[in-house]
């Protein structure tokens, strides 16, 4: 309809800026410097297709309970805060190609005795609610496990360095960051759950927007800039299948 | 014509009819007394003719006026009639002579100089023109009746209402206001006062209305009602046989 | 609006909507009963207490109203292990609720209790009760009768505030709301839903408690 | 992963604390002008008001003030009512606060002696008249603790702005976790802005309560 | 052995010394009535009976035993001196019955249904059986004071100390207090009462205390206080020349 026709690429070049809802609460994907700027795989994401639409870009910092919203009342173009899909929300919204891997895996200490899904079985896991590895680890967890879902990462985290939980399911890279730190309890790896890549979000039915986003993606993959990306923030090259 | 005519006026709380039937005519310039025992509906009777109570039957005039519930009306009503009550009911946060300013300039639209002036001379009327900024509560409880009396007059009312105005005042101090109210009755104010003080009573009214069990049992001179009380009702209340 | 709601998610997620409401009410319940006896203990405390006592608890009420709950459930919950007290997260919830309310209690208690006429102690005292005997029997019930509007609401307003507890990943009605959104992205309808289910809860409690009420102080009947 | 110092931590909180500020004003005085005419329209002669103002109290008393900001900042964006952040935060909070200010301050005003409405009613002043000269100046007075009291209230109420995007004083204080995974110092220093802050609003209006049933207690 | 020994005691409040030094021996089975001008102690004296009010000097023995502060030895002490005060202080929670019943069960732990027959028993003395359910907002003040004295008595009380307990009534209320507190005065209960009902004093008191700027001024058996007051004090308070 009429809202449509104003939104989409047409609308962003039109307006000059392309707004994205990054995270600020997820790093390395998206949290800030000691000036409170944004900084992150996700930012530097946006940053690049902002680029190469040729506009300028504003950051929306949004967080996992209202991050939906702000693309479903156009108050963002698109969503890229490390969005893991599923059936259900691609009813609702619409999905790039992937533009960034997502190790996932159970992190914990090396004597908890789990080394695969199974033996998850009557222990307590944290997670980061709706989180890729969130919905992968419901997926597969034995129906004995408890999943404790965190409003945020930090809460995940917190959780497990408090012994709240037993392990936790995470990013591995947020489990280096933590393990850096040398906390006293050790979130060591214990099985990778799967690489289930993150999608950049948008709303329904913009075929010009998907179309042009794709093909960043794709460019990007080419010409080496997302390495660079995945290099600066993961520590490693793209993977071949994404 | 007289000032106020209240005919036939019932009036109800839920089961209970405070007012069955009250007629009761009351010429310019007349003092009245009404008396009764406790619960008889005399100030109900009282709130009613001031219009803060609604009547379920019957008709008070006021100047000729019929009394409604319209609110405009009522304002004129009250600006003919005024009230005081036994309570005072001074308004705290002002100091007496703005008490007595207020309704002027609130409701008159009486510019402040003249309100002043006016509310400098009520005062001067019931002897307090020197407390003119002291606060109610540096005044003495008869001091306090007092200034709500010059309140009331301040609007220039045709016709005073009192209920029961000295029964919270200590013995020394209801002289003084009584003393007030003689001399607003020599003065020729219509006064309708509901009253236990039986000497004042005899001395200033004109005439003195007996309620009991929400009707007007006996009416008459002072001399007549206190001198020869036709009704046991009235015997047992003033305490002859 | 291109918006279209979509409710079909009710009929896959209700359980976890009902096990939501169902700890909500918990945590109120629990906060609720456990919060207010506190509170009355603080208030006794505070009034008649020995003064390291009144000072102590004077510090905790104005901590506690003084600073978010969110802080406060987060220190219970993430910070308590540190000292070697683990607690799951509804225990943790649960504690925080009642930590909160005893605050607020023991302040709308106090006031009641402090507009007790003087008579109404001495009269218990001349009739040889000890000081607890007297509070306990003579100013309680009047006291709280005095304040048990303000105590409902409350008691509303903890309920509402118990939303924050889903941050600790206790399965509320709020948790619900969110944990509805992140699978199928029905922000606007799961919130909405739940914001009527808060809003039919208050009024519930609101009754609850004005029948409470009137079971628990006599009334005078109508002569 | 960026290194924050504990004066990097206190710094972003502090400028984080100039928003919950600023709400907070906001919120108080626009719910103060707007609780009052939740309070006329309470206390009104028309029963419909009087029923309209108590179903306001009941729905924005009863439900989440998260869902309220939420509701006003994206409710309107799917009718296609683009409402910046800082004005849904406003309407929100003003709601929310004018609803408990309107109630309160309902308390305070039937605390008012009948006799001072009969007395200013019996001098012929209408009832607009009679709530400007007679009864809100004294039931004010008598306001004041308890308004103090609800500030308290407001300012904590604020952080929940962030479900709209204000990075506020909590906010903050959780973004700057997730970039140190120091949970215990920054909501420490969370915990101790918002003492500071709330406690003199607290005192405040317990001294003033002292004050007042010290003066009541000469009548 | 005098029930109630009262030497040289002293007590002020800040700077206001209000008893100076009172001696007064009350034997069992004396009626005792203290008249005095407001303010001059009266009752302040009582709640130092009581122990409501700690004294500052001198000492009180009741029964033999020291008055102190401590909590133990006070509630000895209450159960043998039992108190009414002016303003009933019914506890607005329970019913008339429960009032009695109350420390009874509290403070000695009497059961239930015994408790509930002297409730009943002692609502009986006082006239009041049949109100045995009756919240205390749904009784007369007068009946209200007769339940306070119901409750009193029911700690079997050696003494009964009573602080102006008509003074809150109406007229009409007064008489049937004061019948039940004649009552117990014949059947031999000690009591010690504030009053300022003078025929009261006069018919019922086998003493009569004034008291006047915190001191016993005059002090002795009806007849002799009215009939012949010595000071002048007593003299002016009881208007006789
Ligand atoms: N607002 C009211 N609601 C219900 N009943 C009322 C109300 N006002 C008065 N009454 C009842 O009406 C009756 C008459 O009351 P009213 O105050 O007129 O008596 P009164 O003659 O002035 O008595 P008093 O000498 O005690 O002032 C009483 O039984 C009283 O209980
Ligand atoms: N708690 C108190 N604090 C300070 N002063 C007090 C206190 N109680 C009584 N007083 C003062 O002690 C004096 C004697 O008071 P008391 O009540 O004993 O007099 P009273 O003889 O009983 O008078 P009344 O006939 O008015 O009851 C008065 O001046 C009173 O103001
Ligand atoms: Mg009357
Ligand atoms: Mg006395």
């Amino acid at each position: 309809g009429q809202h449509a026709a104003a939104a989409g690429l047409d609308a962003v070049e039109q307006r000059g800026t392309l707004r994205v809802a990054v995270p600020q609460d997820f790093p390395p994907f998206g949290s800030v410097g000691t000036d409170m700027t944004p900084q992150g795989y996700d930012i530097d994401m946006a940053k690049l297709i902002a680029d190469k639409i040729g506009v300028k870009l504003e950051l929306v910092p949004v967080t996992s309970a209202n991050r939906i919203p702000y693309l479903q009342t156009d108050k963002v173009d698109l969503v890229i805060s490390s969005l893991g899909k599923n059936a259900e929300r691609e009813a609702v919204i619409d999905f790039s190609d992937a533009y960034a891997p997502f190790y996932n895996g159970v992190f914990g200490p090396k004597d908890s005795g789990v080394s695969k899904p199974e033996d998850l079985s009557g222990k307590t896991v944290g997670v980061t609610r709706g989180s890729v590895e969130d919905l992968e680890l419901s997926k597969i967890a034995p129906s004995d496990a408890t999943l404790k879902r965190y409003e945020d990462n930090n809460g995940t985290i917190s959780a497990f360095l408090s012994d709240q939980v037993d392990v936790v399911a995470t990013g591995n890279v947020v489990a280096a960051a933590i393990l850096a730190k040398n906390p006293p309890r050790k979130p060591e790896p214990l099985f990778l759950i799967k690489n289930s890549p993150c999608y950049v979000g948008m709303s329904k039915n913009e075929p010009k927007l998907m179309e042009k986003v794709n093909a960043i993606v794709a460019e990007a993959k080419k010409d080496g800039s997302l390495d660079a990306i995945s290099e600066k923030w993961l520590g490693v090259k793209l993977p071949e299948d994404i | 014509m007289s000032l106020i005519a209240i005919t036939d006026v019932h009036k109800r709380f839920g089961e209970n009819e405070v007012l069955k039937g009250i007629d009761l005519d009351i010429a310019k310039g007349e003092v009245i007394a009404i008396i009764g025992k406790s619960g008889s509906g005399k100030s109900t009777l009282l709130r009613c003719i001031n219009g803060l109570e609604t009547i379920d039957s019957g008709s008070i005039l006021v100047g000729g006026v019929q009394l409604s519930s319209e609110e405009k009306q009522l304002r004129d009503l009250r600006q003919k009639v005024g009230m005081i009550f036994q309570q005072f009911n001074l308004f705290p946060h002002l100091s007496a002579g703005r008490n007595v300013m207020l309704a002027q300039t609130v409701v008159k639209k009486t510019p402040k100089a003249e309100a002043r002036k006016i509310a400098e001379e009520m005062l001067d009327k019931v002897g307090l023109a020197h407390r003119f900024d002291a606060l109610p509560d540096e005044l003495s409880g008869g001091q306090q009746q007092r200034v709500a009396i010059a309140r009331a007059l301040a609007m220039k009312p045709a016709a005073l209402l009192c209920d029961e105005i000295t029964s919270a005042l200590d013995p020394e101090l209801v002289a003084e206001v009584l003393q007030v109210v003689r001399r607003l009755a020599e003065d020729g104010m219509t006064l309708i006062t509901v009253t236990h003080e039986m000497n004042f009573a005899r001395e200033v009214c004109s005439r003195v209305v007996f309620m009991h069990l929400g009707r007007v049992h006996e009416i008459g001179p002072p001399a007549e009602v206190f001198g020869a009380p036709k009704t046991p009702e009235l015997r047992q209340f003033l305490g002859v046989n | 609006m291109t918006y279209t709601f979509n409710f079909d998610w009710i009929a896959q997620y209700w359980p976890v909507i009902v096990k939501g409401i169902l700890i909500t009410l918990e945590l109120t319940f629990v906060g609720g009963v456990v919060g207010i006896l506190l509170g009355i203990l603080c208030a006794f405390v505070k009034l008649y207490g020995a003064a390291p006592l009144r000072f102590v608890v004077g510090a905790y009420v104005e901590l506690i109203r003084n600073t978010p709950f969110l802080v406060q459930l987060f220190f219970i919950f993430f910070g308590l292990p540190a000292l070697g007290v683990r607690l799951g997260e509804l225990e943790a919830a649960n504690i925080a609720m009642v930590v909160n309310l005893g605050a607020y209690a023991c302040e709308i208690i106090r006031a009641g209790i402090q507009a007790t006429p003087k008579g109404q102690f001495e009269a218990g005292v001349s009739l040889a009760m000890t000081r607890l005997e007297t509070f306990r029997h003579v100013v309680l019930v009047p006291s709280l009768q005095r304040i048990w509007p303000a105590l409902s609401s409350q008691l509303v307003i903890v309920m509402l505030g118990s939303a924050v507890v889903s941050q600790i990943a206790a399965e509320d009605l709020t948790y619900a709301a969110n944990f509805i959104q992140s699978r199928t992205f029905r922000a606007f309808e799961a919130y909405f839903v739940s914001t009527l289910i808060y809003l039919v809860l208050a009024i519930v409690l609101r009754q609850a408690m004005a029948g409470l009420g009137v079971l628990i102080f006599p009334r005078r009947s109508s002569r | 992963m960026t290194d924050f110092t504990l004066w990097d931590i206190a710094r972003n909180l502090l400028l984080a604390l100039r928003w919950t500020v600023l709400l907070s004003l906001v919120s108080f005085v626009g719910g103060g002008l707007v609780g009052l005419l939740i309070l006329f329209a309470r206390i009104a002669r028309p029963r419909a008001l009087r029923v309209a103002a108590k179903l306001y109290i009941e729905l924005f008393q009863g439900t989440p003030l998260l869902m309220q900001l939420f509701l006003a900042f994206f409710g309107f964006g799917l009718f296609g009512v683009s409402v910046p952040a800082w004005l849904a935060a406003g309407i929100a909070l003003i709601l929310w606060a004018a609803a408990f200010l309107g109630e309160i301050w309902r308390g305070c005003v039937e605390a008012i002696a009948r006799g001072q409405w009969e007395a200013s009613a019996s001098l012929g002043m209408s009832r607009f008249e009679q709530m400007r000269h007679v009864i809100l100046p004294q039931a004010l007075k008598i306001a004041v603790p308890p308004t103090v009291g609800f500030s308290v209230q407001v300012v904590k109420g604020t952080a929940l702005t962030s479900i709209i995007g204000f990075v506020e004083l909590t906010k903050a204080g959780t973004i700057v976790t997730n970039a140190t995974f120091q949970p215990f110092t920054v909501y420490g220093l969370v915990a101790l802005f918002y003492f500071a802050l709330c406690w003199p609003l607290s005192l405040t209006s317990q001294a003033l309560e002292r004050k007042l049933n010290v003066s009541h207690s000469h009548y």
